[in-house]
């Protein structure tokens, strides 16, 4: 492995200037560092010095200054300004990340979330200090529950899998409450990693149901593996082929005859905003994945908003301090009278709760109907236009996303999904969703999303047939694309035989 | 009704042509009409970006912002420069998706790589995830890794960890079922044995602690490693500037809050949940793990890494649930650190720690009454003899947040805990004191 | 010429995803339109509309409303981030273009000019409502007078350009009272061009003086064209050479014995803050370029801030109305008695001016003469470092910028300053200001500003001995870079020649 | 003191031992030490980007910026959304010099390229340069085409153009040596040829004019072009999205200030000179231009282009001295014309029509005196028989700022000329006019 894309300069540390749009790679911003080069001030207090060593015994403190880098303002904002022009986002490009609601983040919300009146509240302060924040959360909370179609929700959860875990604990409450006695969630073999995950950090056992031949979740299979040891079922609806479960009231029926409760994972509600709410299907539990439906920017990984909302019957078990209203017009905390306890450090993700209820706003209910409406549109174009190339796993009219099979092309041609996403990118699209939901083969899984016009589905849908046509032409080539990105295909494998995880690792 | 949806009506009736449709609600026709809506949504929209912004606006200007903030409790009013502002805005940061396809997520990958070592660096670990929600998320996936390695069910908190991470930890234990047993700290210090038996997994220690002063780490860890216990401690990642790094002096997994490392305070989210630990320990790391490697041409490349232990391979198996997390928090602490470097960090911590130190010898010449005598860094605790949630009301009147009130678990005596940052001049503390003085005499 | 690099898309318009890290042309955003698509949204007044048609004659309005565009607010923030991405910029790596002071912008400044309490003043609001500003500019002109050692400034001229013409009718006016009949300017051979221009729009005529063979101007040529028609004289010092006039005191002798005054371009101040004076060697006259100087953003072009301060004789003639303190604290606007006019609609770019003030400030006296003292060692070092691959065009010690020549390198190779100005556009580097000043062949005049660290100097100067390397090898492969940019040698002659200057003369 | 330079005093040594000097005042040696200030300039710096920030934005809050802007004259309040905002703040377009090399500049390039699109469109012209300094300059710059291009030195002014242009105007006409006459516009409109002879090179008129009536175009074209003199038309950028463009109804040379598409309102600056003209007279343009060609593998691509009229090119030769123009504001305007769009920008002039006209319709009824019973788009001219700057600053108190005092050339009458915006709302409308009732009864 080569290392010549650190240039040593004969000063010691590494060069700053690294080719705008070339492919060098870019430094660590610990190449940068050159000892008594510094970037920061701070702010002149008026108040004189008082030695850490002078107060505090040495036992406690650090025998060296911790070393973190030691660069000048200058190389530190061009290093992570280079760094962002070595990363695709929303805001370069079509990003039809399926499961994932990669649509526009408008601007305003940016704006938002930076208005000093709400930035600057300290997390700790009373009720009395806090009264916007706390209208903010109300009424987010209000909307949610009128979306979904449920009594009341909390908003700590900071992303969908804290929702879930929550709603699961949620559950176990309930039911230990009731007396129930129960030790199973059933989960399709469709459903998304972090279902089963959050139920075992619950505390229950997952069983598996089936998929039927339309996509849907296997009555059949349901009713063998159903018993009174079910406390509940987890689903999303649609599901994570992007179908709608057409028997979702039967689902809720044969659920609630044992007893058992029903979870919504709201990573899919993009589909049907105004349309459908999950608190009409029966469901007693819902997350929403702020960042996904509400457009919250996802920042790379995070941050999110996972709020939970449930049922009548549940909501004496919510997270608590929960913010309220009062009859007199004022907001306060309110711990629910059999909370589960507290989720979150403090009240969840504010500023992402703000931006989302910002965005509700903006759109209004025909709006978000519009949202909605549009989502699907555009998903079930893309599965028509795209036909031909690589079918629908499932050739049933798709909600927001489809989940494409490139089985029988990869056994005719060698062209796998993977390659159509790597080529994908060289074409400047980000990559689909693949070998997503598992049990597809070859999964490609495409949720264009609302904001994406004809024009980009249709230059996304030429860029996949050309990358067919290529790769039947000549495979070997298309398996080294891309060749127009900051770095080629990854050994991913070396990575994780050999960790290094650290600059400081580096050559261990 | 604004809209982002870019659809013509001309080009809905060409793509509704296409699929043979005649109309939009034909797209929902499979769906069963006893489950449709039938209705519009029951609440007000508004009509532009601009009424938006206006009408939440005056929702926020009831927030009482101009309080001088003299609370911490883990979250700190610090100063962020423009710089580490205006790079973490960056649309490419913002509005990236988790880094899937690393070929062209190398900006977030490298930036989080950084990040890790930085964490590493300040808290005297190996290994640093990518963030988790926040410190008591950290706190509760430490808790996890240690029950579900030792195959044990009980661990052992001091009483003077924050008392929100403790409620969020009891809440996570039902799911667990762990047993979590608080324990005074100072009785955790004068006969550690004595709460450690054979199922304890883990004890757990917080420096400087939820009443501001400091632990001694050293005096702990001999008998928690020799137990076999997993030492976990939380620290404020500011204070690890100067602090004995904990991973050097025994501690197995070290946690914290990343808000003081350049979030704002948000009303307490976003945040960053910093999670490290030893490296043997790496294949229970919870999150996302970057790691450095080659390109086709050998070019470096950052890629997440031992993805085997993460829920979407390992699902039910897996020890932890968390998808998304914080990255572009993780983003802006290696931004905020850069900034500060090796320099700048001590300074804040030494500005903090002079800040703090005159309130309080201001505060004593008031004859004000401290919880503790023992060695703080920037937050300590004041005892009244007057309802202390009435002093932080009439502060507030005088424009101040004078703190954040704890109550201690055992005695139930309740505290004012105040902190003082980089970030307040004497004249704030001056008012400060003068103000407090006024309203409590 | 091919047009393939639009490909329209069935629905007619184009596409709105093109390669990220690519090498396609970005559409225009007009191929973005489609008919009735929007992006805008107006705030609800609550007001009745009243058409504009119902009260305004036909006579006066447009048969049809105007055609700009019709593009999603997501296509047209892509379009823009990717504009973006084609773009070098001091904030992308080292920009070391002479005479232009491309150092780096401190962010916090971008801060300061957002702030909503200048920012959202208006120009016409009396001076009652604009203390804050008032007192900005009043601050701001006194600490230009004190750093260039002069009486008073304007702050209107909105660029040097128009600092220079503010300055020559400035002289213009003196010259006119004190019945001085003069129609002469002297302007060396190696002034920018703007001097030149500026002349003639004053009203004057140009006589030129030579260098001579230290860089300096000409003593002897001087003294042979001086004579009482002689208004004045332009200069910068140091010089567009990067030399410091020596005899500048024998200079302003010559020109004050005939009556006539010095002006300063102060395109150069950055290398003699808090060290020399232009008041101080006998300048009577000073524009400054708060854009190089005093850091703030160039912008692509533009804007900048052209201030222009004066000795005491001529502050009466000084544009108006100025912001002045008055005795009781308070501050207001007042016309010079003999004041040359208004130089701009308003009071100039006064965010700029904010922006410099809040510059200035945070470096303080000490931290200015830093600046020119480390902008004047890394020049020198840069100098002495290329010796052996291309010679300074003088061999004297710089100032803060350093003009090579490859005059003798073009000879021997064939290498010309074009091409490694071309080639260090593909190593990252932006490339230094070439053949200028004119009466340097083949010049390359580097400024690397103080803000450039020994590393990135070690790697610029790395790089042009690496290209140096590689043309002596194979010349025909370095007229052909760059290769790693946007886009490569553009057409200029083509661009000329057949001129498409809107998206509507295309195909014309 | 803070600074940005990176240099360590290891480096430092190590650069001057490589320049064979001892100390950095060597660098300096060669200049006379009779001309060094020896001494420290003589102001207070500050300690940090904290200081200055709060340092100036008490100074920034002595602004009465909370007084809701009545005020027009070439300067708008208008809508800017945080797209726009946004976008333009981006550092590759904020930090970038001149688009000297091409090939790292077409992001600048070719923003220039659709804004000058744009200008002509909205203009109906046929070329606009990539920006002067402000509307003012703007019209300097196409009264000095008409000198030099009919070589005479007379210019016929409507006494309507906004004064401040008026007064650059007068003032650069010293050095060009230009007669600039002042008419009335009434005598313009009834008897242009009057003012015409044979050294006019041009007549300039200004719609909607100074006082915010509309004047007729079409009435002055035919003169103007039968003399054979050049018709330069003021005209601000939203007003011209309905009316008839001048470009198309004989105006030469069309200027404005772009103030109002995309820039906050800023104190005046920076803002932007728009500058559009006929094709035939593209040689005499003043300022950049951006072309569209094809670099060596045939890809678009853009490039400034008729360099030779350039002063760097053309030095003394050159008809006009712009260098540094406002380039990032063109970048603006282009992002914010996209973001208006087709229906946007009549949206925006139909909203502030009616938002005028109901003020309008309000102070009738409250029988206010309005100077000119003609059409007017959003702004118009009140008559009082009180002190004007009074009346301004009573309203200021009141929390407006009611608008902007002009004096008539030739009877000295005062008005104030109010403007409304899309951004005023119905109740700021009416407690406006209430404080003017208040005021002047
Ligand atoms: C179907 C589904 N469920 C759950 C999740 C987890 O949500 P989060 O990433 O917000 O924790 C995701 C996220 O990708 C998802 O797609
Ligand atoms: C020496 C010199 N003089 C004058 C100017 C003109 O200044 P501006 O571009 O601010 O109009 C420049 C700008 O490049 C310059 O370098």
């Amino acid at each position: 492995m080569s290392e010549t894309n650190i240039r040593k300069a004969p000063g010691g540390g590494n060069a700053a200037s690294i080719p705008l749009m070339g492919n060098k790679a870019e430094p660590t911003i610990f190449e940068f560092t050159k000892t008594h080069r510094k970037s920061s001030n701070l702010l002149n207090q008026g108040i004189e010095k008082i030695d850490i060593r002078s107060a505090v015994a040495d036992k406690y403190l650090r025998d060296e200054p911790v070393n973190l880098v030691e660069v000048s303002e200058r190389d530190m904002v061009a290093h992570f300004t280079r760094l962002s022009h070595r990363q695709y986002s929303v805001d370069l490009g079509a990003y039809p990340l399926g499961s994932c609601t990669m649509k526009y983040n408008p601007k305003f919300c940016d704006e938002l979330a930076s208005l000093g009146c709400f930035k600057n509240m300290h997390p700790g302060a009373p009720a009395s200090a806090v009264q916007g924040w706390l209208k903010v959360m109300v009424d987010l909370e209000q909307i949610l529950c009128e979306i979904t179609g449920m009594s009341q929700a909390t908003l700590q959860p900071a992303a969908g899998a804290q929702g879930e875990l929550t709603g699961l604990l949620l559950m176990k409450a309930w039911h230990k409450d009731q007396d129930h006695r129960k030790s199973t969630i059933i989960i399709p073999d469709s459903a998304h990693g972090t279902n089963p995950a959050s139920v075992t950090l619950g505390g229950y056992k997952v069983k598996t149901v089936g998929t039927n031949e339309l996509g849907s979740v296997d009555l059949e299979s349901l009713k063998s593996i159903l018993n009174e040891d079910v406390a509940g079922i987890m689903l999303t609806n649609p599901n994570t082929l992007g179908l709608f479960e057409e028997d979702i009231v039967e689902v809720a029926q044969l659920i609630h005859s044992v007893n058992g409760l029903l979870y919504y994972d709201g990573a899919n509600l993009n589909a049907i905003l105004g349309k459908v709410r999950p608190g009409d299907m029966g469901f007693d539990i819902v997350h929403l994945n702020l960042h996904k439906t509400f457009a919250t920017p996802h920042g790379g990984g995070g941050p999110g908003a996972g709020p939970v909302a449930v049922s009548e019957r549940l909501i004496d078990y919510l997270p608590g301090p929960k913010p309220v209203l009062l009859d007199d017009g004022y907001y306060d905390f309110k711990i629910p009278s059999n909370s589960i306890g507290r989720i979150h450090s403090w009240h969840g993700n504010s500023l992402v709760l703000l931006r989302a209820l910002g965005y509700i706003l903006f759109h209004g209910p025909k709006g978000l109907e519009n949202i909605s409406e549009m989502a699907v549109l555009n998903a079930n174009w893309l599965k028509k236009r795209l036909e031909s190339t690589i079918p629908a796993a499932y050739d049933r009219p798709v909600m927001h996303e489809v989940v494409l099979s490139a089985q029988k092309l990869s056994k005719e041609s060698g062209i796998k999904a993977l390659d159509i996403a790597k080529a994908l990118l060289d074409k400047g699209f980000h990559a689909p969703t693949v070998y997503f939901p598992l049990l597809v083969h070859e999964a490609l899984m495409f949720e264009p999303t609302e904001t994406e016009s004809l024009d980009t589905l249709e230059e996304l849908a030429e860029s996949i047939d050309m990358i067919v046509e290529d790769g039947k032409k000549d495979l070997e080539a298309i398996k080294q694309l891309p060749k127009n990105t900051p770095v080629r295909r990854v050994d991913e494998a070396l990575a994780a035989r050999k960790l290094i995880a650290t600059f400081d690792s580096i050559g261990d | 009704m604004p809209t982002f949806t870019p659809h013509t009506p001309e080009e809905i009736k060409q793509m509704l042509g296409f699929l043979g449709l005649d109309s939009i609600s034909e797209l929902y026709s499979h769906i069963p009409d006893s489950l449709k809506l039938g209705r519009q949504l029951a609440f007000q929209g508004l009509d532009s970006e601009f009424d938006v912004l206006s009408e939440l606006s005056l929702t926020g200007e009831t927030n009482i912002n101009s309080a001088i903030c003299f609370a911490g409790y883990g979250a700190y009013d610090r100063l962020i420069p423009a710089a580490t502002k205006q790079l973490s805005a960056r649309s490419e940061f913002v509005t990236a998706y988790t880094p899937y396809q690393p070929e062209v997520a190398q900006g977030v990958l490298q930036a989080i790589f950084e990040y890790q070592t930085f964490i590493t660096r300040l808290y005297g670990t190996d290994i640093a995830n990518a963030s988790l929600y926040d410190g008591s998320s950290a706190l509760v996936e430490a808790i996890n890794i240690a029950t579900s390695l030792r195959g044990s069910k009980k661990v052992v908190l001091s009483e003077s960890i924050f008392h929100n991470y403790r409620q969020v930890a009891d809440t996570f234990s039902k799911g667990t079922d762990t047993e979590i047993v608080t324990v005074k700290e100072s009785d955790l210090i004068e006969d550690l044995e004595r709460f450690i038996d054979s199922k304890t997994a883990a004890v757990v220690v917080q420096t400087p602690n939820r009443y501001g002063y400091l632990v001694d780490l050293e005096e702990l860890s001999p008998t928690i490693s020799k137990h076999g216990c997993l030492f976990i401690v939380v620290m404020d990642p500011i204070a690890a500037s100067v602090l004995k790094p904990p991973g050097k002096i025994g501690a197995d997994i070290v946690v914290g809050e990343g808000q003081p490392i350049g979030m704002p305070l948000s009303y307490g989210g976003p945040y960053l949940g910093l999670f490290s630990l030893r490296e043997d320990l790496v294949r229970k790391l919870p999150g996302r793990l970057v790691g450095r490697t080659y390109d086709l041409d050998s070019k470096i490349a950052y890629v997440t890494t031992l993805r085997s232990r993460e829920q979407d391979i390992r699902r039910e198996k897996a020890s932890s649930n968390v998808c998304t997390n914080q990255t572009l928090m993780a983003v802006t602490a290696a931004i905020q650190l850069s900034w500060l470097g090796t320099s700048g960090i001590l300074k804040v911590a030494q500005n903090s720690f002079s800040a703090a130190h005159y309130l309080h010898s201001e505060l004593h010449k008031h004859d004000f009454e401290f919880a503790y005598d023992k060695p703080f860094l920037w937050e300590f605790s004041l005892r009244f003899n007057q309802n202390i949630d009435k002093i932080i009301d009439a502060m507030l009147e005088e424009g101040f947040l004078a703190g954040v009130k704890v109550t201690e678990e055992f005695s139930k005596e309740e505290f004012l805990v105040v902190a003082a940052t980089e970030k307040r001049t004497r004249s704030e503390i001056d008012s400060y004191v003068n103000a407090l003085v006024k309203i409590t005499r």
